[in-house]
């Protein structure tokens, strides 16, 4: 079982690579943040295979953080873009 | 096998991304990988067994540092600035090659080393007990090297104070950063009430978790500057004003406790000393007066100098 | 082979398909919302698998509970993502690039 | 014999407690009043305690290196404190009436004061640390404080200039990070007392040398890396550029004395040490060519602070490396410090009188230094004493510090430094010679002044400095507390 974990794991890296070409081709800073969104997701089940591969359940705190943070770079990423760079995409007309 | 194969790829993608950091001509996908970087580290960190470094990485690398740079991008593009000149070729050469001369003997060095050599975990290990927690990384954090730690609580105020004195003086007295606004009722606004109850939670946890497993004050500390960060972001709290007396208690109240508990110890047994009977209470009380100055210093170093008027 | 292990080898196979799934559709999908589309895809159900898989072998209720608000705030966060995003890139909105 | 045992930890205590206040209630008069003679009070206790029990050795929290941090107060890091202690004391009481807090708070009015204290704590953590890990802490605190007192200014040229440093000293922290986990992964201590009992010639001690000496070269300012001090020092306001000018070079040179003499003493080869000497040599004439051709009076002060880095690092190549002792390497050890203590004193004088100078005629060009013999005779006075000191005429410490060195160059037969320090003994004269003939001119204009309490004390800073010259057999022998065998015999 254990070993097939971390298998999956190494599968959901490979994965990660992939979405990471978006990152790197954008075209736009969207395509990009979106690349990055997927790859943030990613990393939160490798932290959760890991942690069920090891038996190492604090682990899970990590997954935790990152999932608790996970919109952050993206909030910031639209609120940027927002036309006075301090509001919200839904505001404007 | 599988750990192998799984620890290759990973070092190869976190090669592969610092490069594409390093190296990319886009100001914003640097950033991008930059994030990306941060959590692949805290991965690598969660595989080598440091939990609690993970956690670090995890909440400044891939959370903290995402909005600050993110911000910065879109500043200097607002700005005007649109690409970093490049360097002149003869000056990256010559970087690159005192770089690749640095690299060459600190791995020079590093294959000279004993792999087995254990350093201080031993030490540690036999002391644990009279520290007055069960993981050693806050055992040394707060108790064996504590003063390294002290000083660095300080570090971050120093910090801050160094922010805010960018501040242009016909703003001093306002407060940090400018006023964020969202759609009352829209996506954001909703995301900032659902989450503060869940990462107040978290972050608790964290903080106190750390006497006896992965966790801490500063990885606590750092979950609940984040929250604080996106119900700002969400329009729905505002910073105080950067003169603020309640405001200037929070971000000294860690280390001064700190500091206080410190020289107390001076009529205990010597300058922080923790008397092993009550050190775990000290402990715990240091982390979350740490935990609560860090919160507020980190989340008012990614707000900024105040940006507007006193009133 | 207990039922407990059948099912986390069932349950992470499935969420790797919609990790697959996602990261080919951010790779091969012309627009951007689209490519969103496999995102939250792989955000959602590829992850909500993942959690489910690790449940069954978890060693308590606290493990339960974690895994389960990882998988809430995983898709709050998701869909917060989507529908900012979506907005911020339709035509006519401020130029994400500014 | 209680007391002096807690001065190590009083050192770094007051004055942190004091940034806390100043952060919540600043009232500067008040925490400047207090904490400067409490300051001066726990210094009487660490010189009263090293003088009669030999060095102050506290292992903090109880626990014994190497799991725990050891602070030390031997003669040396005595002297740096009592140093520090007295330049800081002077600026804080010159700098109260130009940071002043009023009904309306200002940003640098407030800023100052913890910046300040932070940097007096920072600055006391390194001088008593007695483990490389736990002065990287106490290095990295240093800097930050400087960079924010660079910036306190606000304009944008300072913000550039805090820059410049903040790239520098970044670089220099990294690399000296890096060599302080190579040095841990191969020995599994930092603490400089055990690091001195072990064999350090492998390769990851060498390459951990090589780059924590980098890291603080950088840090120091030493030639190549020097071009980030003068816009630094003289852009930030004068008590700040006191302070960082005096003082702050000198807690990274500190740690490289500490290093090289103290931690591995072994490690040095003799290639190492002539580099370390010819790069301070060259700062020494680059520095003072550069301070010759400069026309404002800050920059002029700022670079000549990177001239007077350089006679620092002729202690590597006069005093370094051997592991039998020689007989000159006490006095040439002895003389660098003496250079630093006393350049300290100087340059903390020369800025604060050229703050005055500058405030009394509301610019920096020369032309502010016309008539001061007249207007602001303490002032002239003071420039012209700690000029007596840069330029190392008797009967100043610099004097002493240069004969020291003199005397070590010729012993050693490498007369080449000698020839080296008598040359910007020259080059000082020459850059120092511009603004002071000026200071005789009549006056034309309008010019405010300062009132005399605060002229006195650059003044008396400055007579400090030649006071170490006068009395140079006590201190001498104090800065000896502590040492291996290897300084304390010498020439005579």
């Amino acid at each position: 079982m254990s070993g097939w974990l971390l298998a999956a794991a190494v599968v959901l890296l490979a994965t990660a690579a992939a979405a990471l070409v978006r990152v790197a081709r954008g075209p736009d800073a969207a395509d990009r943040m979106m690349g990055a969104q997927l790859v943030g997701t990613t990393g939160v089940a490798v932290v959760i295979l890991l942690a069920a591969h090891e038996g190492n359940w604090a682990m899970l705190d990590v997954a935790l953080v990152l999932s608790l943070l996970a919109a952050f770079a993206s909030v910031a990423f639209v609120k940027a873009a927002s036309r006075d760079g301090q509001g919200d995409p839904e505001e404007d007309p | 096998m599988t750990g192998a194969i799984f620890d290759i790829v990973l070092c190869l993608l976190i090669l592969a991304v610092a490069l594409a950091a390093i190296l990319g001509r886009d100001l914003f996908g640097s950033v991008v990988f930059f994030i990306v970087y941060g959590l692949l580290v805290a991965l690598a960190w969660t595989r080598l067994g440091a939990v609690d470094v993970a956690l670090a990485e995890a909440a400044i690398g891939a959370g903290l540092t995402g909005v600050l740079l993110v911000g910065a991008v879109a500043r200097l593009r607002r700005g005007g600035v649109v690409e970093p000149t490049p360097p002149r070729p003869l000056a990256r050469g010559a970087q690159m090659g005192i770089c690749v001369l640095a690299a060459g003997l600190v791995g020079a060095a590093i294959a000279g080393l004993d792999p087995d050599a254990a350093g201080l975990t031993a030490t540690v290990a036999q002391n644990l007990e009279a520290s007055g927690v069960g993981n050693p990384v806050t055992a040394v954090l707060l108790n064996f090297r504590g003063y390294d730690t002290l000083l660095e609580t300080v570090v971050l105020l120093v910090v801050l104070i160094g922010v805010w004195s960018l501040a242009e003086d016909r703003y001093w007295g306002g407060r940090p950063g400018l006023r964020q606004h969202a759609k009352p009722g829209g996506v954001l606004a909703t995301y900032g009430r659902f989450l503060p109850p869940l990462g107040l939670l978290a972050g608790v946890y964290v903080v106190w978790a750390g006497t006896d497993q992965p966790g801490g004050a500063f990885q606590g500390g750092t979950i609940l500057a984040a929250v604080w960060l996106l119900v700002a972001m969400a329009g729905l709290v505002d910073a105080p004003p950067v003169t603020a007396r309640r405001l200037r208690l929070t971000i000294v109240a860690g280390p001064a406790l700190f500091l206080a508990v410190a020289v107390a110890g001076i009529f205990m047994g010597g300058f922080l000393h923790l008397p092993p009977e009550h050190a775990k209470q000290l402990i715990q009380t240091i982390e979350a007066g740490l935990a609560l100055s860090i919160a507020a210093t980190l989340a008012l170093l990614v707000a900024g100098p105040p940006q507007r008027g006193a009133r | 082979m207990s039922i407990a292990t059948l099912f986390t080898a069932l349950m992470t196979t499935g969420g790797l398909i919609f990790f697959i799934a996602g990261s080919v559709g951010m790779l091969r999908f012309p627009d951007q919302h689209s490519r969103l589309h496999a995102m939250t895809k792989a955000d959602n159900l590829g992850l909500g698998m993942i959690v489910l898989g690790a449940m069954a072998q978890a060693g308590g209720p606290l493990v339960v509970f974690k895994l389960a608000l990882i998988w809430i705030l995983a898709v709050a966060a998701s869909a917060v993502t989507a529908q900012t995003i979506a907005r911020a890139t339709l035509p006519g909105q401020a130029d994400p690039e500014a | 014999m209680i007391l002096p045992a807690l001065a190590p930890a009083l050192s770094v205590a007051v004055p942190l407690a004091a940034a806390f206040l100043a952060v919540v209630a600043p009232r500067p008069r008040l925490l400047v009043g207090v904490t400067v003679p409490a300051m001066l009070a726990v210094m009487a206790l660490a010189v009263l305690g090293v003088r009669q029990g030999g060095p102050l050795v506290l292992a903090v929290g109880g626990w014994e290196p190497p799991l725990g941090i050891a602070l030390v107060a031997d003669g040396l890091s005595t002297a740096f404190l009592v140093a520090t202690a007295l330049t800081i004391g002077t600026v804080l009481v010159v700098a109260l009436p130009q940071f002043p807090i009023r009904q309306n708070e200002t940003r640098a009015g407030w800023a100052f004061w913890p910046l300040a204290f932070l940097l007096w704590a920072a600055l006391n953590a390194v001088f008593l640390s007695g483990d490389l890990f736990n002065i990287y802490v106490a290095i990295e605190f240093v800097t930050l404080a400087t960079l924010a007192l660079v910036a306190l200014e606000g304009k944008a040229k300072q913000v550039e200039a805090a820059m410049r440093y903040a790239m520098f000293a970044l670089f220099g922290s990294l690399a000296y990070l890096l060599g302080v986990a190579l040095l841990y992964a191969a020995h599994g201590t930092l603490d400089i007392g055990l690091l001195a009992q072990l064999p350090a010639q492998d390769t990851a001690s060498l390459v951990a040398a090589g780059l924590i000496t980098a890291g603080l070269a950088a840090k120091t300012a030493l030639f190549p890396f020097h071009a980030w001090l003068p816009p630094a020092h003289a852009g930030a306001p004068a008590p700040a550029s006191a302070m960082l000018s005096a003082l702050v070079p000198k807690a990274s040179f500190y740690v490289l004395l500490r290093f090289w003499f103290d931690a591995m003493p072994e490690a040095a080869g003799a290639i190492a040490l002539q580099l370390l000497g010819a790069l301070g040599a060259t700062a020494i004439v680059y520095g003072s060519i550069l301070a010759v051709r400069q026309n404002r009076l800050k920059q002029l002060v700022a670079y000549s602070t990177v001239a007077q880095i350089g006679y620092l690092f002729l202690v590597f190549p006069l005093a370094g490396g051997s592991a039998e002792p020689q007989p000159w390497t006490a006095g040439a050890w002895t003389g660098s410090v003496f250079h630093a203590v006393s350049h300290a004193f100087a340059k903390a004088a020369m800025f604060l009188a050229v703050g005055h100078a500058v405030l009394a005629a509301g610019h920096d060009r020369m032309s502010a230094m016309d008539g001061l013999t007249r207007r602001m005779p303490m002032t002239a006075f003071a420039l012209g004493v700690s000029a007596v000191t840069l330029m190392g005429l008797p009967p100043s410490g610099g004097f002493t510090a240069k004969f020291l060195l003199l005397t070590a160059a010729f012993a050693s037969g490498q007369v080449l430094w000698a020839a080296i320090i008598v040359l910007g003994g020259v080059l000082a004269a020459a850059y120092l010679f511009r603004p002071l003939a000026r200071a005789f001119l009549p006056d034309r204009g309008r010019y405010g002044t300062v009132p005399r309490a605060q002229q006195a004390l650059p003044l008396a800073l400055a007579m400090l400095s030649v006071v170490l010259g006068i009395v140079s057999a006590a201190p001498y022998d104090f800065l000896q507390t502590g040492r291996p065998a290897a300084a304390e015999e010498g020439l005579e």
